[in-house]
């Protein structure tokens, strides 16, 4: 079924345009197809055709659906650039939105909707008004987007003309595509207004949750995510609702799934009965699980958003930990957002073989994810008290293999346990201490620094090993720097003899002359004034008793976290941030002021 | 430490679709850099407009390129070398080339990559010109083409005679 | 087995990268089995494929010993697909490498000049120091072998000798000035390469090359005047190949010695003068003429005429030699700075150019040309193309601007003034140096710090999401929260600011808790809120509150911090003021002259 | 919450635009273009990448299919399932219509690539993927003369994947009940992981607008029915439908009604959770001898009825990128060093129940190792089988009714195998 179109592209002969020309004004249709094509496939691969305006332009009437809808292309490509003989095309777009064949209404009212021209816009607003109300529904779905397009262009002039009127009327067309578009739009205006424009009734509730049964799938997505806005009165309404949406968690397209997932999540807060909330976890659950079998793409926005979803319910997904195992052949994006997901569905019951897991990853080839493989270890000892000690023999298990990323994430993580369980694992500290030469990193150069000054007492050539890293100290970036300044300070404090009092003269003097970092030398002179004006007090300032740190990493705030849930599927939950963090709109739209 | 003086450090041949069709490096450089220069430079001269100038400043160093059709001819120089004399050497190169393959393209680039570089040879050595005469140089390879079409011969007719000898 | 062309073939239709590593890696299994077989038929053939291979950058170790057996075969062409696959294959870093040491030594001794031409190409693409020690004595004895071919080819492979073992020099410095009197323009060109490395090497070769200065002037003289030569010709200029490199040896011999310089300052005055500049390689001569002028110890009247030909490239429309005219006016910068100060406009034209290299160029040059008189009219332009220029160029530009302002100020509410801006605008790309650099100049300044903490508030309200800008407010804010709330130091024309205590903090708290925000602002708004806790009494409980949240922290030194202060504010009020108190502030001139030493 | 995509790009292998639908004019091509190519850069390989990007004010969500990259601009907050799985279903358009969607293939077509492009998205929002209706109405070159003038009602009808009036002399449906094993072992030898995934993939050859009703062995209905569920019944843990099933329908009373589309379908998919016993279980013992030598040694036994045979059974064992000489003996079937995969093929046509085979193998290496040796891969044993006439959940078709209102009889067929799906056993 393949043509034959890549000829065109082979023209490159100097009199290109001239050629053109004479052809797009050739007697001939056929030969006069051919030149538009040609001016298309021009177009295509970012050549200028812009001056052929008028005679492409002077194709368009024409009885030839094809032909017309490759002239309609090139107008949306060049009207913008062109906008005075744009006016041109006017005639033939009123003419055609009124042609007897749906297909060239439908195609004049969205190929105008797409020219961003202001003079043509005046132009849309009659065509656009007879084709909403048009006999035929594929007319009346286009028309619908339409409206959005022209808000989008001139929001005042869709408010005067009461299109948003007819658009809300269109909620209740027989036919569901139409009304599926008619929310798209809707929705896309409601976004872009101050005012209240598409406010979700019971009564508009109960029509769309109708027109989900019937419509396409694309259509079911714009629905559900409407109506994911809407509140329900009470824990009563919203079981209504869920128990009308739930059908779509079998649905085969993905996005309809999530939607609905959406939905029910939100409805959820509401409901009071635990049974009912049981339930429907038990049955959010499958179709959860079912994302991970879609294409790699898909995977991975199901795996942002199920990270989203067990973070509020934790139960949904809490016998499913196997599913998020990785297969050799994921692609690493799904393996990394796997990995996280293990984190946060780890228990006390599942660890044994998790652990297994982590380990067999952080022995594969990928940098990054063996790295996020080892934290994950430590993350999982942060989080899973009783298993702690298990994690720490498969940390120490690793270091031992001594691949140097491996070793410095290791010591990153083992910090961390340290401040977890206080007292607990010192003992591992001097296996740590052997890997000391080969830290190049800042961050694990600056955990090993902390872990010497924290337990100076015992380990008996605290001195020694700190003194190591004092001669680089003006070459440190400035985390190692700080970290290097507070262990000795502490070592001062535990062992005020005369190595560490030596030591301390040279960090502070390093840090307050001889550097220009502000932070630094603030820190540096809070240390010296505090130690030179009552020495007792330091040791109480800087040895003071440290609360146990909690594993409230990678938790979202809750604020956020309900915006996140309430934007499921969306790029808001993907990157999970709110929309107003990444969203560029470039608004083009004027507000009307208040009257 | 002496410092290492070179006038090119590499040279590279790209196509439009950012395919290598030639490397030769004069200073030592590991696989994996290698893969990461190419990469690397290939972005940054694919990229460029047509009326942009001839060089690009690279990690201290400079690259001075010129695309010929489809082909990006690109040598590697020091920041302080000089810039205008390296496009006469690609072009220079670019001219024995033709003369050779008689109105050169990239086919024949790809197919007899082993010419190209036997050309390179007679033309660079070190990193530092080697001849100014393109007749040299043409003459140069055309005896050594020919050494290895009478060895070819020379070796067809043994095989034939003892062919011959054990029928 | 498929033949390579028919290889290649398959390769070229492999639609995706995977169809790609699939065709190669079943070529390269066939490839180590005939290997491992010892095939001999198709040894050449093989090590063909796996050069085309290796190009495309997959491993081809397994064949590195098919190029040492080519080599070692007596055939001249398995010996020149051999050579090929070594330079291709291998390079000074491999141990293998050492292993085709004694096939070399033969070669280089053949009776075939090609033979020992491939050999001394080889060496001189890849050898090691270690080969370069055991060949040299066959290499500087074909320096004087009477075939030209080899001549040239053992000069270059030469000057791979000399880099890698430099003590080698002497040995050569004999025969390499004997070159300078040949005929032949190959040997000539490499000869004065040779030289070039030789100068470079050892300062006895200076000295015992400068002695045949005046064989080079004749070179260059002979060429110039020569006439049309059909085979050294590039668009009516006899080897300019020929010309530059005596030029640049001439730069060499002619620096920091008088009497060398006036031997060849009339050849560079002719070719300054006569050589065409239409054309790229004529162009190609004058820039290595001017180059050599301005090096050596040349009269006013030379760099005249060098300096007139750099304004001209300047103004040439072509942007090559724009480029190299924006170059080249670098080093004209410190022999004749005032005519290189007549291009301002020009140069400032250049750094918004559409070219990133030309206008990379033109900055470095702009950087060198502000002094105290025009320092402010071209940081107002370079701050206005700040604001709309690439966000690639914002780095760069940023850091020039923030360099030449730091050096030239005339005051320093003006260099605030200006850092602000920077800051506000470009403040993410901005590097350590120059906000630590900043908050000295401030804090030297007494009598504008309390405008400064105001212009900072108002900054941060417009322009929080600049990280380096917020890291100064934060620092200014704690330090001279005082000054901030009470309008002390008003200067005259400032617009008053009403600023109330828990305002200040506010803008602390957003600080430590915005996400966005990496650990050093969040760490340095710990510190400020325990400073403003000393400052503003009022502030102190809620202050206290807020860093009793970070106690839990994750971030080590947040929760060092926050545990720290809480513990002062909480237990030891009467120290707190005496630990806050203004820091001593860091002598800006001693600090100055400091970085200068470092950098 | 509401978005769209600003623009669609068919790029090629290069990120290079080979044909961009422009929807809202707020991005550039360039944009894109430069984009892609940083992006190719940084990562080398843009598989390993997010699919979802963000760059100033833009995000970009991209798929690969052969030589082309299919990918959305957007500067809004759109639904980024929707239009991932949205590419997909672009990329099954293109197939229909050019068999294979490649740079070739769109160039060839770009003409038609542009009106499926212009029906397919309206404004950024996705409207219309079926292709079979599309392809009543867009034609390509061979068949432009046939257009049908007006939109066919399927498009916005509540069936919009059949259309009406369709005709067969014989009017046949076929049913394939296809199960999946997925399996991952780890490399202790402990089954980590393992579902069962089936598809009721159906082709329909029916005359009008068809009624159909489908039977399965379910324990929920069978129970709702009252009726005796000893030892036939199943559990489905996940059922999904294709849009043609009424949903509500079945969340009512379990049935699966439905109007068909023409033509092949998947009906629906379901998975199991039940713990399944490896079909085929395969151990490996890997002895290296230095650098010279590997030994690989294979046991692959078949734990199944004995009544079953696996068919087409291909295990492919990982082995060391540069490996030479292949030296293999098997008691069954043919190995076969397949380097392209870096791995040894065995494959044996016939595996009844209960048996055991073997294999030995042995390769030499080369002396010179690779300049920047990593890390060897840690490729897992791969497992292909089918096994003809039996699933794994028991799952049964009890009846397909079909309806129509021509009264016409159809005769369903119903055939039922197993296959391995990702079927993983980690080398130790």
């Amino acid at each position: 079924m393949s043509g034959h179109d890549s000829k065109y592209f082979s023209t490159t002969k100097k009199g290109e345009i001239p050629e053109l020309k004479d052809e797009l004004n050739s007697q001939y249709k056929d030969k006069k197809k051919d030149a538009v094509k040609k001016v298309i496939a021009a177009m295509t691969v970012g050549k200028d055709v812009s001056s052929l305006f008028t005679d492409v332009v002077n194709c368009m009437q024409t009885e030839n659906l094809e032909l017309k809808k490759l002239v309609y292309l090139y107008l949306i490509n060049y009207a913008k650039s062109q906008p005075d003989l744009a006016i041109l095309a006017v005639n033939t777009f009123v003419k055609d939105s009124q042609d007897p064949n749906p297909l060239i209404r439908a195609l004049a009212v969205r190929t105008m909707g797409c020219i961003r021209v202001d003079k043509i816009t005046e132009y849309l607003c009659d065509p656009l008004q007879r084709c909403l109300k048009d006999d035929d529904p594929y007319v009346r779905k286009t028309a619908s987007i339409c409206v959005a397009k022209l808000y989008d262009i001139n929001a005042e002039l869709v408010e005067d003309r009461g299109f948003l009127d007819t658009l809300k009327d269109l909620i209740s067309d027989s036919n569901p595509m139409v009304v599926a578009n008619a929310v798209a739009a809707l929705a896309e205006i409601q976004e872009n207004s101050c005012r209240p424009i598409f406010e979700i009734t019971s009564h508009t509730l109960s029509k769309l949750l109708t027109a989900l049964n019937e419509c396409t799938e694309w259509g079911q997505v714009f629905i559900l995510d409407a109506l994911s806005r809407y509140k329900a009165s009470d824990a009563r309404d919203a079981e209504n609702i869920v128990e009308r949406v739930t059908p779509r968690l079998q649905h085969a397209n993905c996005a309809v799934v999530l939607s609905a997932v959406k939905m029910i999540l939100m409805q959820m807060e509401l409901i009071t009965s635990t049974d009912v909330v049981r339930n429907l976890c038990k049955k959010m659950a499958p179709p959860l699980v079912t994302l991970l079998s879609a294409e790699p793409e898909i995977q991975y926005v199901a795996l942002r958003n199920i990270n989203l979803i067990v973070q509020r319910r934790p139960t949904i997904l809490a016998h499913e930990i196997k599913v998020f195992f990785c297969k050799y052949n994921d692609p690493i994006y799904v393996k990394m957002e796997k990995l996280e997901i293990m984190i946060k569905l780890a228990s006390d019951r599942n660890i044994d073989q998790v652990l297994l897991e982590f380990k067999e990853y952080a022995t594969e080839v990928d940098v990054d994810f063996v790295r996020k493989a080892v934290r994950a270890i430590g993350r999982c000892a942060i989080k899973l008290e009783r298993a702690a000690e298990r994690c720490i023999s498969v940390l120490l298990e690793l270091i031992k293999i001594k691949v140097n990323y491996v070793v410095q994430e290791a010591i990153i993580v083992i910090k961390d346990i340290f401040r977890r369980y206080p007292n607990t694992y010192e003992s591992i500290i001097a296996t740590l201490c052997e890997s000391l030469d080969t830290l190049d990193e800042p961050e694990a150069k600056a955990s090993m620094i902390w872990i010497i000054g924290e337990y100076a007492e015992r380990i008996d050539n605290a001195d020694e090993l700190l003194e190591s890293f004092l001669e680089s100290f003006p070459e440190e970036p400035a985390l190692v720097q700080l970290q290097l300044l507070t262990a000795t300070v502490k070592l001062f404090l535990k062992k005020p003899t005369e190595g560490p009092q030596q030591m301390i003269q040279v960090v502070l003097n390093n840090a307050t002359l001889e550097t220009d970092n502000p932070d630094l030398r603030d820190r540096a002179y809070i240390y010296w004034r505090l130690l030179s004006t009552d020495p007792e007090a330091a040791k109480d300032v800087v040895l003071a008793e440290k609360p146990v740190i909690s594993d409230d990493s990678n938790q979202l705030d809750p604020a956020l976290l309900d915006e996140l849930l309430a934007n499921i599927a969306t790029l808001a939950s993907v990157y999970h941030k709110p929309p107003d963090a990444f969203v560029s709109r470039v608004k083009t739209s004027i507000q009307r002021p208040e009257e | 430490m002496f410092p290492i003086l070179l006038m090119i450090h590499f040279v590279l041949l790209i196509s439009r679709q950012g395919k290598v069709r030639l490397t030769k490096w004069y200073s030592p450089y590991s696989q994996k850099e290698r893969t990461k220069v190419i990469r690397e430079l290939s972005g940054v001269i694919l990229t460029r407009g047509p009326k942009l100038c001839n060089f690009v400043e690279w990690r201290g160093l400079k690259v001075v390129y010129k695309r010929y059709a489809s082909l990006y001819f690109c040598m590697c120089i020091d920041a302080d070398d000089n810039e205008l004399e390296i496009l006469e050497i690609i072009h220079h190169f670019v001219e024995i080339l033709d003369r050779y393959f008689g109105s050169v393209c990239e086919l024949d680039l790809i197919f007899n990559f082993h010419k190209a570089f036997y050309i390179l040879d007679e033309t660079l050595i070190a990193g530092e010109l080697q001849e100014s005469s393109k007749k040299t140089v043409a003459r140069l390879i055309a005896a050594q083409d020919l050494l290895v079409e009478n060895a070819k011969e020379q070796a067809s007719s043994i095989t034939n005679m003892i062919a011959q000898a054990t029928k | 087995m498929v033949s390579c062309r028919d290889m290649i073939r398959a390769i070229r239709a492999c639609k995706t990268a995977a169809e790609e590593r699939a065709v190669v890696r079943k070529e390269c299994a066939a490839i180590r089995a005939a290997v491992s077989e010892n095939d001999q038929d198709y040894r050449h053939r093989n090590l063909a494929k796996l050069m085309f291979i290796h190009m495309l950058g997959y491993p081809t170790h397994f064949g590195q010993m098919e190029c040492l057996k080519l080599i070692a075969s007596s055939g001249f062409p398995e010996k020149r697909i051999g050579y090929l696959g070594l330079m291709l294959l291998l390079d000074e870093r491999q141990e293998v490498l050492m292993l085709v040491t004694n096939s070399l030594k033969q070669d280089l001794n053949h009776s075939n000049q090609y033979i020992v031409g491939l050999a001394l190409c080889a060496l001189g693409n890849i050898c090691s120091a270690e080969m370069a020690r055991d060949l040299a004595p066959e290499v500087e004895r074909l320096l004087q072998n009477s075939n030209p071919n080899i001549r040239k080819k053992a000069a270059l492979c030469s000057i791979r000798i000399i880099r890698k073992v430099p003590d080698l020099a002497e040995n050569f410095m004999k025969p390499a000035g004997a070159f300078l009197g040949e005929k032949h323009h190959g040997v000539l060109i490499t000869g004065v390469q040779l030289c070039m490395d030789l100068c470079k090497a050892s300062s006895e070769a200076l000295e015992y090359l400068r002695k045949h200065t005046k064989d080079l002037v004749r070179v260059l003289k002979n060429v110039i005047t020569s006439g049309y030569t059909p085979e050294y010709d590039i668009s009516g200029i006899t080897d300019p190949f020929l010309q530059i490199r005596v030029l640049r040896l001439l730069r060499i011999l002619g620096q920091g010695d008088a009497d060398a310089s006036d031997v060849m300052s009339d050849i560079l005055a002719q070719v300054a003068t006569s050589t065409e500049s239409n054309k790229n390689a004529g162009n190609a001569i004058l820039y290595e003429c001017v180059e050599t002028i301005m090096s050596i110890e040349a009269t006013g009247g030379l760099r005249v005429l060098a300096i007139n030909i750099l304004g001209r490239f300047l103004s040439n429309r072509d942007n090559n030699i724009r480029y190299v005219a924006l170059n080249m006016l670098m080093k004209a910068i410190t022999v004749d700075g005032q005519a290189v100060q007549r291009h301002r406009t020009t140069i400032l034209e250049c750094v918004k150019d559409s070219d990133a290299s030309i206008r990379k160029r033109a900055l470095e040059l702009l950087f060198l040309l502000v002094n105290d008189s025009n320092v402010k009219p071209l940081t107002k332009e370079l701050i206005e193309y700040l604001e709309v220029c690439d966000p690639e160029f914002k780095g760069d530009l940023s850091a020039k601007i923030c360099s030449i302002v730091e050096k030239f100020s005339p005051d320093k509410l003006w260099y605030i003034d200006q850092m602000l801006k920077v800051l506000s605008e470009a403040g993410n790309f901005v590097k350590d140096e120059v906000w630590h650099a900043l908050i000295v100049v401030i804090s030297n300044a007494t009598d504008l710090q309390g405008y400064t903490v105001r212009s900072l508030y108002k900054a941060f309200q417009t322009s929080s999401n600049q990280e380096t800008l917020v890291r100064v407010a934060v620092w200014c804010i704690g330090e001279y929260g005082d000054l901030l709330v009470n309008n002390i130091g008003e200067l005259d024309g400032e617009e008053p600011l009403t600023v109330t205590e828990s305002d200040a903090v506010d803008v602390l708290e957003a600080a430590l808790k915005r996400p966005s925000f990496d650990i050093t602002t969040r760490a340095m708004a710990l510190v400020a809120l325990l400073k403003l806790s000393s400052r503003f009494p009022p502030c102190s409980k809620r202050i206290k509150d807020i860093i009793i949240q970070q106690k839990g922290s994750l971030v080590l030194e947040l929760q060092q911090r926050s545990i720290e202060f809480s513990s002062v504010i909480h237990k030891h009020e009467n120290i707190k003021s005496t630990l806050v108190e203004r820091m001593p502030v860091l002598d800006e001139a001693a600090f100055v002259g400091k970085r200068a030493v470092s950098s | 919450m509401a978005g769209a995509a600003s623009a669609l790009f068919l790029l090629d292998i290069k990120g290079r635009v080979l044909v961009w639908r422009d929807y809202r004019g707020d991005v550039s091509a360039l944009q894109a273009e430069k984009f892609f190519t940083k992006l190719i850069e940084k990562e080398g390989d843009p598989e390993s990448h997010d699919p979802v990007v963000y760059d100033n004010g833009v995000t970009y969500m991209f798929i690969q299919h052969n030589n082309v990259y299919l990918m959305t601009a957007s500067r809004q907050n759109c639904n980024a399932a929707s239009l991932l799985l949205f590419l997909h279903r672009v990329v099954d358009v293109f197939k229909h219509y050019f068999e294979e969607l490649e740079e070739e293939s769109l160039r060839d077509n770009f003409v038609v690539v542009y009106e499926l492009l212009d029906e397919m998205m309206d404004f950024g929002y996705p409207q219309y993927t079926e292709a079979k209706i599309l392809s009543e109405f867009i034609k390509t070159d061979a068949y432009r003369m046939e257009v049908t003038q007006r939109p066919p009602m399927a498009v916005t009808n509540a069936v919009s994947w059949r259309s009406e009036g369709i005709r067969y002399k014989k009017n046949e449906v076929f049913l394939d009940v296809v199960e999946s094993v997925n399996i991952l072992v780890n490399s202790n030898g402990q089954i980590i992981r393992s579902d069962v995934v089936g598809a009721l993939k159906m082709r329909t050859y029916l005359s009008g607008m068809p009624e159909c009703k489908l039977g399965l062995n379910d324990r929920v209905l069978l129970e709702a029915q009252g009726r005796s569920t000893k030892g036939k019944a199943i559990d489905l843990d996940d059922i999904k439908f294709h849009q043609c099933v009424r949903l509500a329908r079945f969340e009512n009373d379990r049935t699966i009604s439905f109007i068909p589309p023409d033509g092949s379908f998947d009906l629906m998919t379901y998975r199991l959770n039940t713990q399944v016993k490896p079909l085929i279980w395969v151990e490996a013992q890997v002895e290296r001898h230095s650098r010279s030598r590997i030994e690989i040694m294979v046991k692959a036994r078949s734990q199944f009825k004995e009544r079953s045979t696996a068919t087409n059974v291909e295990i492919e064992l990982p082995v060391p990128s540069d490996a030479t000489n292949p030296n293999v003996r098997t008691s069954m079937g043919s190995a076969t060093y397949a380097p392209e995969k870096e791995a040894l093929l065995w494959k044996i046509k016939s595996f009844p129940g209960g048996k055991e085979y073997m294999l030995r193998a042995q390769f030499s290496l080369p002396s010179i190792t690779a300049e920047e040796a990593t890390p060897e891969k840690k490729a897992p044993i791969r497992v292909k089988f089918e096994i003809p006439y039996f699933t794994v959940s028991g799952i049964q078709v009890r009846y397909l009714k079909i309806i129509e209102k021509s009264g016409y009889q159809a005769l369903p067929w119903v055939r039922y195998i197993t296959m391995a799906g990702e079927y993983e056993l980690r080398l130790i």
